[in-house]
């Protein structure tokens, strides 16, 4: 017991004295790297990897280090104690990552406190960024990206009734407030919906429902992996798919999770800020760069994207405000910001820090035997509705 | 027709938890061993078939028979191995350990294939819809009733009718008694435990498309086939069927009728159940 | 705590028409017995008479179908066995059941604790504790195996494991004492340390003695009770039982055989 | 065997002295423990209290599963309902009722401990499997109740809790504050669970605690001896709970965020895991065991956060077939190969059982 505290004593008191004689900019990034949601983890590290490969690890002379902590899955007590640690102990300068809500929640007021500058690389929730000043979001919200699919359905899609099964919690909430809306705004008739909760894997049930309500589309909103697989496989097993019903998604269907649901998944329409075979420079690079260093089985998705552009904002901040950027300095250096992103052109919203971004509408195709997911419809610059529908909401 | 609908996918769904648990409510019965790392048997009986399937080509019931084995052999080491010096230890001892080997299988899993869920290998004539008169109706599912029927029946006889059967059963009714009478208890422990475990890796393989495969499966799904072991009584052939069968038609019922319980439903029915009945539903044995 | 003179005369346990069915079976049928205060009866009976299902129904591990159970003048046939234990009605068990990672002492001063009630006074428990470690002391000395009184039971020889027994069962100051085989398993060659222990138990105790050795129930009591299918047969002194032909036939004769 | 059995072979009883008044010089070591822990608080840069905290609340609900599991036998895999149970009742009380973090403290033990009582009086009659089952029902059950109350506990947002009013305010005193590197978090967490030890070595050494561990060995003979088993098993059980339950509320006080994690079945099989670690019926032993757990996950996350699992199975593994009693079994080997012959340790551990 003494040993093992004079261990971490010592090696604290080491930490200590580098830190004050190198110019090194740490990023600590909370992310899920253990647990069910360990692919976000991976998916952060390897494009941070990556990008790192393209663009060097260090800023004029001075290194750029990542500290990656495991949250485990959703834990907001534990995101909170790392994000204390990372700037304790660590005395990182930026701290990145959050798959999940609760844990990027979790750090506001520390970071609020701390004046520590916070990149979300995925959780979706509309009202994060608004908990705390220093909040900037590089991937999405939820409203964001499906705000365009259920018009387009009611209307060029030409499916008159939907049914809508979403997962019971927030996002799922958001997603089916949405969705609903839209569609009954442009014309369409919700004939049923249902909250599935999270921890229910035979979806039989909800299938079957949906199937017998006469909707001709159903839209799913559920957390990627294990859940959204089976939902999809039981949607084509129950005959849905043959009876003509449409299924509406979004990151449910994105490419890494294909092969899983197999071929029932083909034709499914969903919408997404991002599509991996999009042809822009910066996605054939991240694509490449990923082929190269994690093998021809790895494949961006979201989280890739949002970790590659949440590290670019890190780096050209650090390009132009230098090794000792302050939280505020970087904030307003990210307001406004535009750039090319591998999912295309974004923009860091000036007022909420959020992005804007163009949504892409995409079937599943199989092509050259690969399920992959082909764009067909391209929105203009979207901003978080939610936002919009709410401007004084906290 | 929704009542005979929710028959149906609560059969097939318990069928699935009656294959993968009857193996552990005999070890439970039987060897008094606490045993929560089942399910990781089940996970890889998962993870085998679909590399057979995938990369061997082999057929995907020969794929399920062949990761069944592999699964029997694998518990049949970790019998002699690791489980063997638990018998003697408390109950805490066997939780604990078995904790143990379910985090070193999900760390194992998801070194070797990942974190992600593995890819769909069912086979076509799986995959279409069959007319069972009210209704048109998942093949597979279907599939899944006749295969829990077939392996119940043949356990039945199995248990009930052969030597080894009467052998188990007195095991399970009193271990000291069975080994008074020549029985080789060791070896009667071995092999059922290969047999659970062959079992539990054929419920992994052919219940994918239910419960499906990936690191977390053995945690994941630990309380359920503890429910189902539990509610049955130890060491009861007939009510791990019994209670797989029912929990399978309540959570289904549950969620076709009141969804908005969630959970709650089987926890409180469990809850209730066992102090009601402690020793489950169909005991094995007859003195409490 | 002793039994009061006055009370000499009125029995300090009596069993009145017990009666006890497993299904079909009636294991225990109108059993009617009275103990007094310094009574040493002897029970016995082929195996299967019921001797077990009474002491059962005695200490409250099952509960009779009919009949009372009347101790000092209270019915306790309702009561949970701690609450009998309580009011003095104390056992020793056929099949050693101690508590084999402690001491033997700290196995008496834990029945003593739970005597003098100091369970729930957890503030000054310290000279309180101390207090029943000296009594269990003592306790053990009288029955002659406090040398040995610092050893846990798991390493006991299975002589003093039942002498333990008997120990811990004194340490309630029982007014009914059931002594459920005190000589099981002891081999032959060491039965006298049975014998001398119950030597040295109290006058003023009453207890049942049920014992398959015939030699010590015979040697014991002063009466004995015969059980045959969960009925008495007969009551009576040791000389008269031994001469009887109704007890020979069905148990003396058939025990021979065993 | 045959050793003549007469009064003359009686010997005098001699026992050691008892209570806390009568420490003797080898029982120093007893004040090990809290010498280092104050000595970490003085010694370790800014960053560590956290840390530091942690490991306190961690021995603190190991020590409570020490009480029900290790001393009374009651198989437990959903004691984390109770620190839950603890953390949202404490997180509330600052949120809506009063900041003053004792007001809380007390307020989410007595809680935790109403409800470990009421549950264990419907669950603590059976045994074995269906009871540990029934342990695991009750915990799924608290955890679906704040899954679904959302108003109250946020959901899988978790519970965000306002800093609370300095420790002593109540009593006019503000120098305790809980500051941002939590270093007052530290002292609080050291002082409740100084407190909550002595009121452990107290029960296990009362004759309370001494017929509970008899119920742990053998029902039947406490029984036969007079001891209500079913009421001793509940009143343990709650006293358990509730300090199960300050160790949620601590937790809520220093991170000042409650997950549902906090209820999760994980949580029980982790602390049951820090408490065969460290060596059960030890008091001890939760120190060693939820000490050794949380630097050992913070080092290996921190080194490689893929596969802590592996560790932590392995370490479990290892621990059931090889250690038996823990680090603490471990410690008592080590000192005997050193030749200390009864030292404190030894003799405390003697005590203990």
């Amino acid at each position: 017991m003494r040993r093992i505290l004079a261990a971490v004593v010592g090696a604290a008191m080491l930490a200590g004295t580098t830190l004050a004689s190198a110019e090194v900019v740490k990023v600590g990034i909370i992310a899920e790297f253990s647990g069910p949601f360990a692919v976000w983890g991976t998916q952060f590290r390897q494009a941070i990897e990556a990008f790192q490969k393209v663009n060097g690890k260090t800023i004029d002379g001075h290194e750029v280090q990542f500290v990656y902590r495991d949250v485990g899955g959703a834990d907001p007590a534990k995101s909170r104690a790392l994000a204390e640690e990372l700037i304790l102990r660590e005395r990182v300068k930026f701290i990145g990552g959050f798959a999940l809500t609760p844990n990027a929640l979790a750090v506001a007021e520390i970071i609020t406190e701390a004046k520590i500058p916070t990149v979300i690389f995925n959780a979706a929730t509309s009202i994060i960024t608004r908990k705390s000043p220093y909040y900037v979001r590089t991937s999405m919200t939820v409203q964001q990206y499906i705000d365009p699919l259920p018009t387009w359905a009611a209307t060029e899609g030409k499916m008159k009734s939907a049914y809508v099964l979403v997962s019971d919690y927030a996002p799922g909430h958001d997603a089916e407030e949405i969705f609903i809306n839209n569609f009954e705004k442009a014309g369409g008739k919700i004939v049923g919906k249902a909250r599935i909760p999270l921890n229910v894997t035979d979806f039989a049930p909800y299938i079957e429902r949906a199937g017998g309500s006469g909707a001709e589309a159903v839209y799913i909103f559920m957390p990627a992996g294990a859940p959204s697989i089976s939902i999809i496989r039981e949607f084509a097993k129950r005959g849905l798919k043959d009876k003509g019903i449409k299924l509406l998604a979004g990151g449910e269907v994105q490419e890494v999770f294909l092969p899983a649901i197999g071929d029932d998944v083909v034709g499914t329409i969903s919408s997404m800020h991002y599509t991996e075979t999009n042809t822009y420079p910066e996605n054939i690079a991240l694509r490449k760069t990923l082929m190269e260093m994690f093998g021809a089985n790895a494949v961006p998705d979201i989280g890739s994207v949002g970790a590659w552009d949440g590290t670019k904002l890190i780096y050209d901040a650090i390009k132009a405000h230098g090794p000792r950027i302050t939280g505020d300095q970087f904030v307003a250096f990210a307001k406004g910001r535009k750039w090319d992103s591998p999912r295309g052109p974004i923009m860091i919203d000036a007022q909420e820090r959020d992005i804007v971004q163009q949504v892409y509408l995409r079937r599943v195709e199989k092509r050259d035997g690969k399920l992959v997911n082909i764009d067909f419809f391209k929105s203009g610059m979207v901003r978080d509705p939610w936002k919009i529908a709410n401007p004084n909401a906290k | 027709m929704l009542i005979f609908t929710i028959l149906l996918d609560g059969i097939a769904y318990g069928m699935v938890l009656f294959i993968i648990s009857v193996g552990l409510t005999v070890t439970m019965g039987l060897m008094r061993v606490v045993n929560l790392a089942h399910g990781a048997f089940a996970m890889l009986g998962g993870y085998l078939a679909s590399v057979m399937i995938r990369h061997y080509g082999i057929p995907y019931v020969p794929a399920a028979f062949l990761a069944a084995i592999a699964c029997g052999a694998l518990g049949g080491v970790a019998e002699l191995t690791i489980y063997r010096p638990l018998y003697r230890k408390g109950e805490l001892a066997q939780v604990l350990l078995t904790f143990g080997l379910i985090f070193i299988s999900i760390a194992a899993m998801t070194l070797i294939f990942g974190p992600r869920p593995i890819d769909e290998s069912m086979p076509k004539w799986l995959e279409g819809l069959v007319d069972v008169g009210f209704r048109t109706y998942p093949t597979y599912r279907l599939f899944l009733i006749g295969v829990g029927a077939a392996l119940a029946l043949a356990l039945w006889f199995i248990i009930e009718r052969s030597l080894f059967g009467a052998r188990l059963r007195a095991a399970v009714d009193d271990p000291g008694m069975a080994r008074a009478v020549g029985i080789n208890v060791n070896l009667l422990f071995t092999l059922t435990f290969v047999g659970g475990c062959a079992l539990a890796g054929f419920g992994g393989a052919i219940g994918a498309g239910i419960l499906p495969i990936d690191p977390f499966y053995a945690l994941r799904y630990l309380v359920l086939f503890l429910v189902v072991v539990v509610i049955g009584g130890l060491g009861s052939f007939r009510g791990s069927l019994a209670a797989a069968l029912a929990v399978g038609i309540i959570e289904t019922a549950g969620k076709y009728l009141v969804p908005q319980l969630g959970s709650f439903l089987l926890w409180i029915i469990v809850f209730g159940l066992l102090l009601w009945r402690p020793n489950g539903l169909l005991p094995a044995k007859t003195a409490s | 705590m002793r039994a009061l003179p006055s009370r000499e005369e009125a029995p300090v346990l009596s069993i009145r028409g017990l009666c006890k069915n497993f299904g079909a079976l009636a294991v225990t049928q109108s059993v009617s017995l009275d103990l007094h205060p310094g009574a040493r009866l002897g029970l016995i009976g082929p195996n299967g008479a019921g001797k077990t299902t009474l002491v059962n129904l005695l200490t409250g591990m099952l509960t009779p179908d009919a009949g009372d159970i009347i101790l000092n003048g209270e019915y306790i046939e309702k009561l949970k066995a701690e609450q009998r234990v309580k009011r003095g009605l104390v056992r020793t068990h056929q099949i050693n059941t101690l508590l084999t990672e402690h001491t033997m002492r700290d196995n008496v001063a834990i029945a003593v604790a739970e005597r003098l009630g100091y369970a729930w006074r957890t503030l000054r428990f310290g000279p309180q504790w101390r207090a029943c470690q000296e009594e269990a002391h003592a306790q053990l000395a009288e029955l002659g195996v406090a040398q040995a009184g610092d050893r846990r039971v798991s390493e006991l020889p299975y002589g003093q494991q039942r002498l333990l027994e008997i120990a811990i069962a004194l340490a309630l100051k029982p007014k009914v004492l059931l002594l459920d085989e005190p000589g099981a398993g002891i081999p032959s060659t060491e039965s006298h340390i049975i014998d001398e222990a119950l030597e040295k138990l109290p006058a003023e105790i009453a207890i049942l003695l049920i014992e398959h050795d015939m030699d010590l129930v015979f040697r014991f009591a002063k009466k004995i009770t015969v059980l045959v299918q969960g009925a008495v047969l007969t009551t009576g002194v040791p000389a008269e039982i031994a001469k009887n032909p109704e007890v020979r036939a069905v148990y003396l004769g058939r025990s021979q055989q065993v | 065997m045959n050793q003549p059995i007469t009064p003359a072979s009686t010997p005098q009883l001699n026992l050691p002295a008892s209570g806390l008044t009568a420490l003797r010089p080898v029982d120093a070591w007893h004040l090990a423990p809290w010498i280092i822990a104050l000595a970490f608080y003085f010694l370790v840069p800014p960053g560590f209290h956290t840390l530091g905290t942690n490991v306190l609340v961690m021995i603190l609900f190991t020590l409570s599963l020490d009480l029900a599991l290790g001393f009374a036998g009651i198989i437990t895999l959903g004691h984390a309902a109770f620190f839950g149970v603890g953390a949202y009742a404490a997180g509330v009380m600052v949120s809506k009722l009063t900041p003053d973090p004792i007001m809380g403290l007390l307020l989410a033990t007595a809680l935790a401990g109403v409800l470990g009582a009421l549950t264990g009086m419907l669950i603590l009659h059976t045994q074995g499997v269906a009871m540990f089952m029934l342990t695991l029902a009750i915990a799924s059950i608290f955890y679906e109740v704040a899954n679904q109350w959302r108003s109250v506990t946020g959901g899988d947002d978790g519970l965000t809790v306002p800093r609370p009013a300095a420790l002593l305010a109540y009593f006019g005193f503000e120098g305790f504050r809980f500051d941002f590197a939590g270093k007052t978090a530290y002292l609080y967490a050291l002082s409740v669970l100084f407190v909550w030890f002595l009121i452990a070595w107290r029960i296990v050494k009362s004759p309370f605690g001494r017929s509970l561990d008899g119920i742990r060995q053998n029902p039947r003979r406490m029984r036969a001896i007079g001891t209500p088993v079913w009421w001793r098993l509940v009143a343990m059980y709650g006293i358990s709970c509730a300090m199960a339950g300050s160790a949620g509320a601590l937790q809520a006080h220093a991170i000042r965020l409650v997950g549902l994690k906090s209820l999760e079945l994980e949580l029980s099989g982790i602390v049951a895991v820090m408490l065969v670690l460290g060596g059960e019926r030890r008091l001890y032993g939760a120190f060693l065991g939820a000490a050794f757990y949380v630097l050992v996950h913070d080092w290996a996350a921190a080194i490689n956060p893929f596969y802590w699992m592996f560790v932590v199975g392995a370490l479990l593994v290892a621990v059931v077939l090889f250690l038996d009693g823990g680090l603490m079994g471990l410690l008592d080997r080590i000192a005997a190969l050193f030749g200390r012959k009864k030292s404190g340790e030894e003799q405390a551990s003697g005590d203990a059982k």
